[in-house]
């Protein structure tokens, strides 16, 4: 597969949310607003990166039965940087993601692809994957994100966008306004897509 | 008699109020894709508590006799996971040597547990809390019953939605997702029961 | 009359009974047309042997069929006449099936070997073999040999024995009349099913839609004091075997079971009345009352039909067809069987013919259910008739069987009541032919 | 003769239509409008034949939409029109109602496949999610009357550990009171309810389990300690009697056996009670028939009636 | 400053020592033996888990293939490729049978037979077959109400307008499924390469027959007259071609006067004789059935095209491989 191929596969043949469905807590939980969607969106491109680099450069060493809990050590790591990272620089991002930064580690996005890419594949093109499907998860966290702030808030990355008139769906902002809409969302995209078929 | 109480409450809140899955949204994964049927979703849920208050007792442990004494606090999410990572694994040795009807009712849902993020979203929690080590269990405890009540009420809706005729398009995860979306407005009811 | 009505089971329906344009007509005698063909299979099981050739001259009671195995009963001809032939003919409840058509001679010819007797000078053993001599079978519907039901092994004790004269089918009238015109031969027969299973108590259960048939056999059982006659409350399926022990002796048969495991043998008032004629004239079963009504027949009858009379000779009899007729039930409206054709035959478990026009027959399109719970609530055996409908149409079987499909005696009363129009007694029977199919194949790997 | 239609049995069917059913229900409805009107005014009528008339065009776009067959025929969206007005304050733009209409019929409704499919009562899911959209427009009540002065509805008043200021039990009966305008007057509800049990639309199981329970516990559970509290009081005030007859008895959404129905009432009940008088919201009706509805479809997996004879068989 | 990373690599590596070892003794204890072959042989299914090889999924026929249950062909989804992967993993040697696609025998659509009365219920081909074994006259003839078309899980099977059943033969899979859910036994499996059936079921005498169906057999005997190679016979009133006899020559097709027996005529093939390689030994006029080969002894052969029904006997009996069989 070229490259250009294993990234694009990412955003769209194989987006993580819309179309293979993982990584579903953050999404429901973090996509509040845009903003929010692309920090969450960009911290988990970041570990998916380095943890399919590292991954695909010690594939050959690490023994089959202790993979897994393997690539969870590899990801916590690269979890905890990115943390302290934003703990430091971005604090009231990191507030408003709160413990779903940690649980950066089990999203299964990452060990996904650990598993069936970066196990199998040389570093660049893990590389490729890790940017790629981070990516795509990016896109929908603010897809998402974006539409949820609109209607809940009535503002895009916090600036006003509805009339003033506009009274904000609270529920928007609400889990169960994540659960409605990422429903409706990825029921839109089936139907999109499938007519493309 | 109070410190009783506020085991309580604390039970109420978080298998109920603060429902992990419909009001934190946590662990949705195995809560989507474990809920077809009601038995296996009924076994999933047990498991999760059994592996829930088995890794919120051990964290607790491994945080204040470990990670404090040598202040390396930020070790946590690391050493939390190795732990819950074990864990797991050793509980799915154990299941599948001595009940291979269970194992194959949760085939590859076992080692997924490891990345159920109740189980490593209750550790964190339970150190960020403060919680003492009679609260880290009943909140355990609590969050899991939550989970496997959701996971168990959802499957119940999930049989039934596949005698229905749901549009085309949203077969499947989308109208899994509405329905989730559904129950968390029906929890909203519980909230303030605490003030 | 004031009396009231004993008590009632859970469940059923109050179906509009349409009664009324047959229940005072008298019982009239048929004459026997040209031809009959008479089927040689009446009921579920194996089909009997022709003991007639093509060109055989034959009586009217002579046997033309002799049965094999112990469950079957032998079949007679209902004319005088030759045999014509011997082959394929269009089935009321089979489809097609074998059947021996003869040439009615017009003469009536009785059979000589047929003797009458008298119940005192037969023993019970006797008793039983001219019963399966005369060919005698259940004739509520699903026609079940007599001599068998009366021939129980010998660990089920039988203290009671019921009639069933309830005819909880709408339209028809044809025990009904039975029963007030020929009350002291059904008691008769009934005395006789008694001093064959040595039994002291008998019930004669009968809805309170029908007193002068109550009024008629109340007086002809009255010098009998152990036999009772029971006034039921007019619910269909009240005339259901085990509804019927429910009522009467407040007895549930088991799951899968039969009523001899409760003690009890249930017979129609007209097989009653076939077992006293078999025993004091010798009659094997030839004949038998046929309700014939419904919108589309110009003169509704009730017709003591020879058997093996084809529909269409039945129809023409009665002032012939009315209308546009779009459907011919064989039995009731609730359990009949539509006919494609006219030209099946009456057979022995044939209780009426119904022609229905287009303004019975109404189409309804099928609606969404939407979990009403009627169908739970009528369902006299408590089942789930919603869930059942809904796993058998995604071929759910496995979920039918647990959720005890086979049970269903299939009354129709849930597809009678559902609102939406959803044939729910028709995926069912599927279910349940499925389900034994599953059944069988699972017991055969083992 | 031409050709016969051959079907199975049965071949008479009792005239007994989904249509009519719902007509019923909207029958019963109307004693409850009208009383709504007489205390609301012609601003209850609007917002009545708003909700209807966009339950209606939402219904039939989304049939248009997953091209399914037209059913408005079969009423059932006028009576998630009704029930939704009715579950509205007195006050409320009219664009709440239309947006209610839409989320009921669109989402909770044709999503799940259209009628008798869905799992949560359309109306109530909608007022809960309208609840959570707009809080405050959701709870602005009015006393009864022309001059629109605004009020707090009998359960706030209790909540607020006030002494004085209720309305009688009788305005409470007869529904002069604050609240949202089809839940207030008791007696127009109960009319209808007897006209739905007459018509055996509904039967008891549900509504008698739902109010006895209510009843006994808000009783037990009084705010002066044990037995104190006024069970009677407690069922003509809130939604409880709009939503005992009317909404958690919806066929689609409650258990389908005998047993399933007394535990749906109880458990609404049980519920209600706890959110009356430990909850965040005032009125735990619309809640406690949600939660219920989402347990409906385990209730019935457990409560299958035993068939006839089985228990002989066991025993 | 050495203590602040000194202690965290301790503690990990200690960690992860105490773990890996805990984690080794619960395998030696907890080890649960699964045959390697078996995980193997799980690899090369298509992991449709459709059931069709009559085990519950993809892991319970891996199993089964293992343990010598299940023939290493039983796969019906997979077909030749996967009985050959799982061959070469079993180490056992199969002989590869022919492949084999399904077909509906039945042609007596709307146009063709007569309905005895008109059915109203549930649109399922085994709902209407137990009312009087449904509306079509004929008691043997496809119901068309598509029992097999929601059987299929391959979308393989359609209702045609004729208002029967046919089959796609790219798509079918020879999983039988529609086997089992066709009420009146319709449909068979055949080899795919096969061009000649009998496309009626009906064991009706011919009288009843040409009552019933334009297009049904009416055991005429005609075709078993007809076919040279003795293919044909009649059973219970209805032609059966023996498939290991039929040389796809198409006589019977071309002499049945119902139509019953079809062909597909397009594939019919022609003999080619290269005229470098033939010697002129007459053997292949000799065996040719239908005098088709002309040519005197030491005289290059001729096909007469027109006689040639593409049976292909010639060609098995050249001596010198001059005789190819070829689209026409």
């Amino acid at each position: 597969m070229k490259l250009r191929e294993i990234f694009t596969n990412g955003i769209f043949k194989e987006n993580p949310i819309f179309k293979l469905v993982i990584g579903m807590c953050p999404t429901i939980a973090v996509t509040t607003a845009a903003i929010n969607g692309i920090g969450m969106g960009l911290a988990t491109t970041f570990v998916l990166i380095c943890s399919n680099l590292v991954i695909s450069l010690l594939k050959d060493f690490i023994p089959s039965k202790i993979r897994i809990p393997s690539y969870i050590v590899i990801i916590a790591t690269f979890v905890t940087i990115v943390g302290m990272v934003m703990e430091a620089y971005l604090p009231d991002l990191y507030d408003s993601l709160g413990i779903f930064i940690p649980l950066i580690v089990v999203n299964c996005i990452i060990l996904a692809r650990a598993e069936t890419f970066a196990s199998k594949n040389p570093p660049i093109p893990s590389i490729v994957d890790g940017l790629g499907i981070g990516l795509g998860f990016t896109l929908s966290l603010t897809i998402l994100g974006s539409i949820r702030e609109l209607l809940g808030a009535g503002t895009l990355f916090n600036m006003q966008v509805m009339p003033n008139s506009y009274e904000p769906a609270l529920i928007m902002i609400l889990p169960a306004g994540a659960f409605i809409t990422l429903g409706l969302l990825t029921g839109l995209i089936n139907k999109f897509t499938t007519k493309m078929d | 008699m109070e410190y009783f109480n506020k085991l309580i409450l604390l039970f109420v809140s978080s298998a109920l109020i603060n429902n992990i899955v419909l009001s934190r949204t946590i662990a949705i994964c195995p809560f989507l894709g474990v809920s077809k049927r009601v038995d296996t979703s009924l076994g999933m849920g047990m498991a999760v508590m059994f592996v829930i208050a088995l890794s919120s007792v051990i964290t607790y442990a491994v945080h204040y006799a470990i990670l404090v004494p040598l202040e390396i606090e930020y070790m946590q999410v690391i050493a939390f996971i190795l732990v819950i990572a074990t864990l797991v694994q050793l509980i799915e040795m154990i299941i599948q040597k001595t009940s291979p009807t269970l194992y194959s009712a949760l085939g590859v849902y076992l080692p997924l547990i490891t990345t159920n993020c109740a189980v490593l979203g209750v550790a964190i929690m339970n150190i960020q809390e403060e919680y003492d080590l009679i609260q880290t269990l009943v909140n355990g405890i609590g969050v899991s019953l939550g989970f496997t009540l959701a996971i168990v009420l959802f499957a119940g809706i999930r049989e039934r939605l596949e005698l229905a005729d749901i549009p085309e398009h949203l077969e499947g995860v989308p109208i899994a997702l509405i329905t989730a979306g559904l129950m968390s407005v029906a929890f909203m009811g519980f909230q303030g029961l605490i003030k | 009359m004031v009396e009231f009505a004993v008590s009632t089971f859970t469940g059923g329906i109050h179906p509009p009974y349409c009664k009324e344009s047959t229940e005072k007509m008298p019982i009239e005698r048929l004459d026997p047309p040209g031809i009959v063909s008479i089927p040689l299979q009446q009921h579920i099981g194996t089909p009997c042997e022709a003991v007639v050739d093509v060109g055989d001259k034959i009586k009217k009671g002579q046997k033309i069929g002799e049965a094999k195995g112990f469950v079957g009963a032998p079949i007679h001809s209902s004319v005088s006449g030759v045999v014509k032939s011997i082959d394929k003919k269009p089935h009321p409840t089979l489809g097609e099936c074998m059947a021996i058509t003869i040439e009615n001679d017009g003469l009536g010819e009785l059979d000589s070997s047929l003797q009458g007797s008298s119940l005192d000078s037969l023993s019970s053993h006797e008793l039983i073999e001219r019963i399966r001599e005369a060919g005698i079978v259940g004739m509520g519907g699903a026609a079940f040999p007599t001599h068998v039901k009366l021939s129980p092994p010998s660990d089920k004790r039988i203290d009671t024995v019921i009639l069933n004269g309830a005819e909880c089918e709408p339209y028809l009238t044809a025990d009904h009349r039975l029963m007030v015109e020929y009350s002291e031969d059904i008691i008769y027969g009934l005395r006789a099913i008694m001093k064959i299973l040595d039994v002291k108590k008998a019930y004669v259960g009968i809805e309170d839609n029908k007193p002068d048939a109550i009024e008629a056999m109340k007086k002809a059982s009255k010098s009998y004091r152990n036999i009772e006659i029971k006034v039921l409350r007019t619910k269909y399926p009240q005339g259901a075997e085990k509804q019927l022990i429910e009522v009467l002796t407040k007895r549930q048969v088991p799951s899968a079971g039969l009523p001899m495991d409760v003690g009890v043998v249930v017979n129609n008032v007209a097989t009653a009345a076939a077992i006293s004629w078999a025993i004091r004239d010798g009659m094997p079963l030839i004949e038998r009352v046929v309700t014939v009504t419904g919108s589309g027949i110009n003169g509704p009858k009730n017709l003591l039909i020879p058997i093996g009379t084809p529909f269409s000779y039945i129809v023409d009899r009665c002032g012939g067809a009315k209308g546009d007729i779009v459907k011919v039930i064989n039995g009731g409206p609730m359990m009949g069987l539509a006919q494609y054709t006219l030209d099946v035959p009456v057979i022995k478990g044939t209780s009426g013919i119904l022609l229905f026009t287009s303004e019975d027959v109404k189409i309804h399109k099928e609606g969404p259910c939407i979990r009403c719970a009627k169908c739970v609530e009528v369902c006299p055996i408590n089942l789930m008739p919603l869930m059942l409908n809904a796993y058998s149409k995604n071929h759910a079987y496995e979920d039918c069987g647990r959720l005890h499909v086979l049970d269903c005696i299939e009354c129709g009363s849930c597809s009678y009541i559902c609102p939406a129009k959803k044939p729910l007694m028709q995926n069912i029977r599927i279910a349940k032919r499925e389900v034994i199919n599953m059944r069988k194949q699972h017991a055969k790997a083992k | 003769m031409n050709q016969l239609i051959v079907s199975s049995s049965p071949h008479i069917n009792s005239d007994e239509t989904i249509a009519k059913i719902m007509r019923d229900v909207v029958i019963a409805l109307i004693p409850a409008g009208i009383a709504a009107i007489y205390f609301f005014g012609s601003r209850a009528l609007l917002i009545i034949v708003v909700s209807v008339i966009s339950a209606v065009l939402t219904e039939w776009f989304m049939q248009k939409l997953y091209k399914k067959p037209i059913t408005l025929d079969d009423w059932s969206a006028v009576v998630t029109g009704i029930l939704i007005a009715y579950n509205m304050p007195p006050t409320v733009p009219l664009w709440l109602p239309i947006v209610g209409s839409v989320i009921a019929i669109a989402i909770i409704k044709q999503s799940f496949g259209g009628l008798g499919q869905n799992f949560m009562n359309p109306a109530l899911g909608a007022r809960a999610i309208l609840l959570a959209c707009w809080p405050v427009r959701m709870t602005t009540w009015v006393a009864p009357g022309p001059d629109a002065i605004s009020t707090a509805t009998p359960l706030e008043l209790l909540n607020g550990n006030m002494q004085e200021g209720f309305p009688t039990i009788w305005d409470a009966f007869i529904g002069n009171i604050g609240g949202c305008i089809g839940e207030t007057s008791a007696f127009a509800l109960i009319l209808g309810a007897i006209y739905l049990l007459y018509r055996d639309v509904i039967n008891w199981r549900i509504p008698v389990s739902y109010l006895g329970t209510v009843a006994l516990f808000t009783w037990i559970f009084g705010k002066d300690g044990f037995f104190t509290g006024n069970g009677i009081y407690n069922l003509f005030i809130g939604g409880l009697m709009l939503g005992a007859f009317y909404m958690a008895t919806d066929y689609a959404t409650s258990p389908v056996t005998p047993k399933g129905q007394l535990i749906m009432g109880f458990g609404c009940g049980i519920i209600t009670s706890i959110i009356r008088l430990y909850g965040g919201y005032p009125d735990g009706v619309t809640y406690a028939i949600l939660i219920m509805n989402i347990v409906t479809p385990l209730i019935d997996r457990y409560t299958i009636p035993s068939i006839y004879g089985e228990v002989e068989r066991n025993v | 400053m050495i203590e602040s990373i000194l202690y965290p690599i301790l503690i990990l590596s200690g960690m992860g020592l105490l773990f890996g070892v805990g984690l080794a003794l619960a395998y030696k204890k907890y080890e649960v033996k699964v045959d390697p072959k078996v995980e193997n042989v799980r690899e090369v299914l298509p992991g449709a888990n459709c059931g069709a090889c009559g085990y519950p999924g993809c892991d319970g026929f891996a199993s089964a293939v293992v343990s010598g249950e299940a023939s290493p062909s039983g796969c019906p989804v997979g077909g030749v490729r996967v009985t050959e992967a799982i061959s070469e993993i079993l180490g056992v040697e199969v002989d590869i049978g022919e492949e084999l696609i399904a077909k509906v025998l039945c042609q007596g659509g709307k146009d063709k037979a007569k309905d005895k009365f008109i059915y109203v219920g549930v649109e399922d081909c085994v709902a209407a077959s137990m009312l009087s074994n449904g509306p079509k006259s004929c008691s043997y003839g496809c119901l068309g109400l598509g029992s097999c078309v929601e059987a299929c899980q391959f979308d393989a099977i359609h209702i045609n307008e004729r208002g029967i059943a046919q089959v796609d033969e790219d798509r079918c899979t020879a999983c039988g499924k529609c086997i089992d859910a066709c009420p009146k036994g319709l449909i068979e499996m055949v080899p795919k390469k096969s061009l000649v059936h009998v496309i009626c079921m009906s064991k009706d005498r011919g009288k009843d027959v040409r009552q019933y169906c334009d297009i049904g057999c009416i055991a005429c005997q005609i075709c078993v007259k007809a076919c040279k190679f003795d293919a044909i016979e009649i059973k219970n009133n209805v032609a059966k071609i023996d498939y290991s006899k039929c040389t796809n020559c198409m006589v019977c097709a071309e002499k049945c006067p119902t139509n019953a027996i079809y062909a597909n005529f397009e594939r019919r093939k022609i003999a080619h004789i290269d005229a470098k390689k033939c010697i002129g030994c007459t053997i292949c006029s000799q065996n040719c059935s239908f005098d088709a080969i002309e040519g005197e002894r030491k005289v290059k052969h001729m096909v007469v095209d027109e006689k040639c029904t593409g049976c292909g006997i010639c060609a098995s009996k050249c001596p010198t491989d001059a005789i190819t069989m070829r689209d026409r």
